[in-house]
């Protein structure tokens, strides 16, 4: 265990993969929280490749009663989704969430990184404190990086435990996302005759947002607010 | 036929007193303008703004018949939408500066149809299968123990230069006299005192050396010095006069007094 | 198992019984406590046989990294045994050894077989009993012979791991103090090289430094380092 410490041990060979594979299966078995290919490398003995061993375990798991399932750039068990209704005793009662905190959370997750300001001039209606702490509380949001316009305001983006909440590998992965965004409709369009410059807020950075993931999955699917801040 | 054509009244007006009615059930103005569009039964894109504007100016004409008090927000907006409106029925002023009435309405129409999507995206958001709900993390979860380990670590070099520390520490340890070696000043004081009654003349000062303390130079410096600090003394008391030619040249002592 | 009770439920089909093991699966999988063959049938449809899923899944887990085991009378996932180390985040953190240590431990190598009392003579101050302790828990030392004067008081010697650890053939492969000079460890310039791996330092400096005894395989381990103290 103390491989950490010389790096030399790295040439001693690594376990069999299958038997890295084992080792992936003990350690998100053991808890409820996705662990990602770091943290799983850095508890299995150097040398070893979790993404494949993972790979492998992905696939021998097909169609069983649990899953291995990607959240962001980590991995979990969770129970194939078919048999919920066995698990009744387990079910969670999440507190009912308010419609404006339900569409603050859809815009966060779809306009991300966005200020205060964005959701509501789409909402059309000022957001109160209470919705944004409810989310933040829920860990469903987080502060982005500050805009870098006039003001600095806070973004808001969604989390790793929000893509797992709702089942999603990636933001990318959004129900609809991709429709929205061929419809315009995720781009920042001020109104006409505004003072913000028109080009510098548009479609150009949603497009980008969401397709420079898309082709390497073992980007952290967790948009990074950092690189869509202007 | 009649009968549906009645019912679909009916339930306009059902609607419209509902809506009015319920106005704090609004999520804003916006909210307002979304429902009042739907009542037009058409896609979005294909909105009347000229109609939204005017069904909103009069909802709240009639809110404000019965005593309703809407929220500035709400008035905010039917004192844009008359003037969205008046945009859109006079023909352009091209002396005019800012975005004419059709933009705005496009982009009122855009507000809209962005609301909405949205609102389409919550629901499917919300109705996706989840986690504690639909689908369940780990039921007994293992703690991943903590083990902090230190491991000490120190280097040949370490090693090395440690003991090389400790060694030249030994050497370079405060030079002290080995005790045979050193004539202190108490003694030198002592042998002073009673050689001075003798010391009438200038004499040198290493005359007064004891005799088996000149051969090593270590005791003869140990010596010299001890006496000299002596004769110091010596002179502070009034018992002695020092003098001495030059840097460097010998010391002399006599008694004070002698001459005298 | 139920059938018997409730012969008319028989009637409903049971899944089949691959679909009853996903569902044991699934169940021991979330359930926060083992689950009884009773209350699994408790759970499942009707006419289900969750003992018989119960030992398809057992089997299935053979030799995995998580295994079903019996918990009293009830089953559970639990962490094969042989993997039960990854259940431990070590952090190892490398600290160097203290001043005091590692003065010690060069009069021991120097000196060996050594007693407390003149380890104390040669440093100059008290030697701690948590300084020996620590030399000892690292293996880096141990008890030499008693020595043969009043009180018999123990000797510490150094050890293989300690040889190893330093790269050393044998104590007495230790530069003297002559040597050390040469090398310029006497200076008290900061050490050249001190930021390098140990062994890139350790070897350099061996060449040069143990030329001096090369040709003397024979002598006691035991340096005298009064031989090059000048």
């Amino acid at each position: 265990m103390t491989e950490a410490a010389e790096p030399r041990e790295s040439l001693f060979e690594a376990p069999p993969i299958a038997e890295q594979e084992r080792m992936v299966e003990a350690i998100l078995f053991a808890t409820a929280e996705p662990v990602s290919i770091r943290e799983l490398a850095g508890r299995m003995p150097h040398g070893s490749d979790p993404a494949e061993a993972l790979a492998h375990l992905r696939k021998r798991y097909e169609g069983r009663g649990v899953q291995v399932v990607k959240v962001g750039d980590a991995w979990a068990f969770r129970t194939a989704s078919d048999l919920g209704f066995l698990m009744q005793k387990e079910t969670v009662e999440t507190r009912k969430l308010s419609r404006a905190a339900i569409e603050t959370l859809a815009i966060i997750a779809y306009h991300q990184p966005v200020t205060r300001a964005e959701i509501e001039e789409i909402r059309g209606v000022s957001v109160s404190r209470g919705t944004i702490d409810q989310l933040l509380e829920l860990e469903w949001i987080r502060l982005g990086r500050r805009r870098m316009t006039p003001g600095r305001p806070v973004t808001f983006v969604v989390t790793e435990a929000f893509l797992d909440h709702f089942g999603l590998e990636a933001a990318r992965d959004l129900p609809g996302l991709k429709e929205l965004r061929a419809a315009g409709l995720l781009d920042n369009r001020p109104p006409p005759g505004s003072e913000l410059p028109e080009e510098e807020a548009g479609d150009d950075h949603q497009i980008t947002m969401f397709d420079d993931n898309t082709d390497d999955s073992e980007d952290p699917p967790v948009i990074d607010p950092e690189d869509e801040a202007d | 036929m009649t009968d549906s054509i009645f019912d679909t009244a009916v339930a306009d007006r059902v609607a419209a007193e509902a809506l009015i009615v319920d106005v704090d059930g609004y999520e804003g103005p916006l909210d307002l303008l979304l429902t009042l569009a739907r009542t037009q039964k058409v896609d979005l894109r294909k909105i009347s703004v000229l109609n939204l504007a005017e069904q909103y100016l009069a909802f709240v004409e009639k809110a404000k018949q019965l005593r309703i008090e809407l929220a500035a927000d709400y008035l905010v907006m039917a004192a844009w939408l008359a003037f969205l409106k008046s945009r859109l029925l006079l023909p352009p002023d091209p002396t005019e500066e800012g975005p004419s009435g059709e933009e705005l309405a496009a982009h009122l129409a855009f507000q809209l149809e962005r609301l909405q999507a949205m609102r389409d995206v919550s629901a499917r958001l919300m109705a996706r299968d989840r986690l504690g709900r639909d689908f369940f993390a780990r039921g007994i979860t293992e703690d991943v123990t903590r083990v902090r380990k230190v491991t000490y670590t120190a280097t040949i070099l370490d090693l090395m230069q440690a003991y090389a520390r400790i060694r030249t520490k030994d050497e370079f340890r405060p030079f002290v006299f080995d005790r045979d070696s050193v004539l202190t000043m108490e003694q030198a004081l002592d042998r002073l005192r009673g050689m001075i009654g003798y010391a009438g003349e200038w004499a040198d000062l290493m005359s007064f050396l004891p005799q088996d303390w000149t051969g090593d130079p270590t005791r003869r410096r140990s010596a010299t010095a001890a006496t000299f600090a002596a004769t110091l003394e010596l002179a502070k008391e009034g018992k002695v006069e020092l003098r001495q030619g030059e840097t460097f040249a010998p010391i002399q002592i006599r008694q004070k007094g002698a001459r005298a």
